[in-house]
């Protein structure tokens, strides 16, 4: 889980914007703005994503692309983004997301 | 509301094209994608395409993808991002969600369905544990988003999905540790599993995995022989050390909207699943709505784009920017190449089906 | 190549090990027969199914390949006519084709291959040979390495490598960063 | 291994085989039935992973040929959005 700094068909990496920093449950992540949160967290090695609502598993990436519903996670107050499809902005508040989550964000205690 | 005479919905490689031929022949078209790049999964595709050396064979699939926007620039092509079309009314009005806050309107003469097809699951035990992935979506991430989703990756599938991106994960630092196929025979073309059987990857026929084990995210992989019944063979189970599991298990089309919109279904097996019926054309049961690409039946994306050419000439013909002659003349040169494109062990089956549905549609009318 | 490996070579084929087997090899059209095998250098075109596919037909500029106008037919080659210049390899989607001479020197023979892997051979580097199972079979060295744009990001290697497993031989081991 | 019957099938309801087999011995034969009857495909992804595993148990189980198990009902909005969206204020919402 990192970024590809250089590929045999690609060229070197050609970020999608500027360094920018977003706080990913209260801890700093370099990212690059414009690119997907989802991306942005599994270059930090990042891979659960959210806890379920009945069993209380992790989840994380499943389709990476807008599909499955399954990266969602409680961005800036909001639950429910799927952080496959979503562009990184600078200073983004990112959540691990337990159950169907809570507007506002924060613990809501089912964990 | 907004007026146009043709939307496009999706701006992978048949929308695109459909919506270039459109615009080629003086339609006005608009072309809606809910992604915030045109481009479809056709930019992930970094191989070089088999075909005929007159249609972009030998060429990079997102070379091709860059070619179509560069041409859908230069015809003005107005294309809509970041919009999800939520419904379909009458046949001709679709309702649409920009940035997911914004609803619009827009009502079309003609309406492409372009809207592609989502990847199959495989439930396993542990199916749902972090590292378990579509195949395509692991090619997503290493080849748009230049992340590795993992280092020890064991596929699952052996058709071309899985064996290209088995490759490209190969090529993008990661090791496939095994690809594992269900039936006796690998899926792909030998071309492709060749590349990976020589850089290392070891396929293991009649093989299922059986779970995927770890606390937060997978750590190991246990596969196991099936029998000639498909059924696992006590004994035969192996733990592979792994952190990713790839689904590659074929697609199905997506074909809600045209259900939204009541078009005429059938159930064909090898080209997905259940598709809309259509007519050589490209027109549903409902004669203002074409479909083109995998929505109408899962190929590749060199036929997706002759589909998408196709439906947009048909399109544009409908609506009087083409003499019934011209139409045809131009009809026919696709139709050969598709039939190309269709043809040989690995093409036949899908020309056969493509025929089938295109018979019912006959029957319909 | 020890006697199971080679048992398992022979009995298994394409659609199940992975790789054509030696049997399906020498049927296809575009493996050089044995006339021409071992008698300089000469294109390998180890496409053995029927896709629809014809780039290295026009890729041969002295005509030593043939598809014809049904492009799904097999790749014929006409290894008399054929140099072993190399500018086929690039053209197969497929990397199914590589230039092999056996007459490279007394004990060494050379193989063009096609490679997509990061990072690169330099010239001179001792590198592992391997066979179409990823097995190491012999030492190899890198005398070229071709990353011209025309050939859009597939290098094309060439490689020096004891003329023993010259039939087995088809690649190199990739390289660790 | 956790228990075959405890496997999930349906991702976002977290709805396991065994719901789904005894959605279908107490007579559920079609993916619209399996989603009203268990809640599987009736979460956010609305039923694009599941569908599929859906109706091959319930060929599997009720020898009814695969052709015959339509897809689930489609209707508008075909993708997840915010309720706030049929507000008359809807399109004037910021994204708080």
């Amino acid at each position: 889980m990192s970024r590809i700094a250089e590929h045999p068909i690609l060229g070197p990496l050609k970020p999608s914007g500027r360094e920018v920093s977003i706080l990913v449950d209260g801890e700093e992540v370099i990212a690059y703005e414009g690119e997907m949160i989802a991306a942005a967290l599994m270059a930090s090695g990042r891979r659960v994503f959210r806890y379920t609502e009945k069993r209380r598993e992790p989840r994380g990436l499943y389709c990476a692309i807008g599909r499955c519903t399954d990266c969602v996670m409680i961005v800036n107050g909001i639950p429910n983004v799927r952080t496959c499809v979503t562009p990184v902005e600078p200073g983004m508040i990112i959540e691990t997301q337990r159950g169907i989550g809570r507007w506002g964000g924060g613990d809501h205690g089912i964990h | 509301m907004v007026f146009t005479d043709v939307a496009v919905v999706g701006a992978g490689p048949a929308g695109l094209s459909a919506a270039i031929e459109c615009a080629e022949a003086g339609a006005n078209v608009i072309l809606i994608d809910e992604n915030t790049k045109p481009g479809g999964q056709l930019f992930k595709q970094i191989h070089k395409f088999f075909g005929s050396r007159e249609h972009h064979a030998g060429v990079r699939g997102f070379r091709i993808g860059e070619e179509l926007l560069l041409r859908a620039r230069k015809l003005d092509i107005d294309v809509w991002l970041n919009c999800e079309v939520c419904g379909i009314y009458g046949g001709t009005e679709l309702w649409i969600v920009k940035n997911r806050r914004e609803s619009r309107r827009l009502k079309a003469r003609k309406i492409i369905l372009a809207t592609g097809a989502t990847e199959n699951a495989v439930a396993f035990s542990g199916w749902t544990l972090p590292g378990v992935m579509g195949a395509g979506a692991a090619q997503t991430m290493i080849n748009l988003h230049r992340v590795i989703p993992g280092n020890r990756v064991v596929m699952i599938g052996s058709g071309n999905v899985g064996v290209i991106v088995s490759y490209q994960l190969l090529q993008a630092g990661a090791d496939v540790i095994a690809v594992v196929e269900a039936a006796p025979r690998l899926g792909g073309y030998g071309v492709h599993t060749a590349k990976l059987r020589r850089a290392g990857v070891p396929f293991f026929t009649s093989h299922t995995v059986l779970e995927a084990r770890g606390k937060e995210s997978v750590e190991s992989v246990v596969i196991v022989r099936l029998d000639e019944y498909w059924k696992p063979v006590a004994g035969t189970e192996k733990e592979l050390e792994a952190d990713t599991v790839c689904i590659a298990a074929g697609l199905t089309p997506l074909i809600e909207l045209a259900m939204l919109a009541g078009c005429e279904i059938c159930f064909i097996p090898s080209l997905g699943g259940h598709v809309p019926v259509h007519d050589r054309r490209m027109r549903t049961s409902i004669e203002s709505i074409y479909v083109a690409g995998d929505i109408a039946g899962v190929e590749e994306a060199s036929t997706a784009m002759e589909e998408g050419r196709l439906s947009g000439i048909h399109a544009s013909a409908s609506l009087g920017l083409y003499s019934a002659d011209k139409e045809e003349e131009l009809s026919h040169q696709i139709w050969e190449r598709l039939d190309v494109l269709r043809s040989g062990p690995f093409g036949e089956g899908r020309r056969k089906a493509k025929e089938k549905i295109i018979s019912m549609k006959s029957m319909t009318q | 190549m020890n006697d199971t490996k080679k048992k398992a070579w022979q009995s298994e084929g394409v659609k199940t090990s992975g790789t054509p087997t030696l049997e399906e090899l020498t049927q296809t059209p575009g493996f050089p027969s044995e006339e021409f095998l071992y008698a300089g250098p000469v294109a390998f075109i180890e496409c053995v199914e029927k896709i629809p596919c014809n780039p290295c037909e026009t890729a041969c500029p002295r005509g030593a390949i043939t598809i014809g106008d049904n492009i799904t037919e097999l790749p014929m080659l006409d290894a008399g006519k054929c140099t072993g210049c190399g500018l086929c390899l690039p053209s197969c989607p497929g990397l199914a084709i590589y230039v092999k001479d056996y007459t490279f020197e007394q004990d060494r023979a050379s193989i063009i291959f096609p490679f997509e892997y990061l990072p690169l051979p330099k010239k001179g580097d001792i590198v592992e040979m391997v066979d179409r199972f990823g097995e190491t079979l012999c030492e190899g060295e890198i005398l070229m390495v071709n990353t011209s744009s025309r050939n859009d990001q597939t290098s094309l290697i060439k490689a020096a490598f004891d003329k023993r497993h010259f039939i087995g031989v088809v690649s190199m081991k990739r390289l660790v960063t | 291994m956790e228990n075959e019957q405890n496997r999930l099938i349906c991702r976002c309801e977290e709805i396991t085989l065994e719901e789904i087999i005894q959605a279908i011995d107490n007579g559920c034969t079609s993916l619209n039935e399996i989603k009203r009857y268990t809640r599987a495909g009736m979460g956010l992804c609305q039923s694009r992973v599941c569908s599929r595993l859906i109706a091959r148990i319930i060929a599997e189980k009720t020898g009814k040929p695969l052709d015959e198990i339509v897809p689930v009902t489609a209707r508008p909005p075909s993708r997840p959005v915010r309720i706030d969206i049929f507000s008359p204020r809807g399109c004037n919402v910021k994204n708080s």
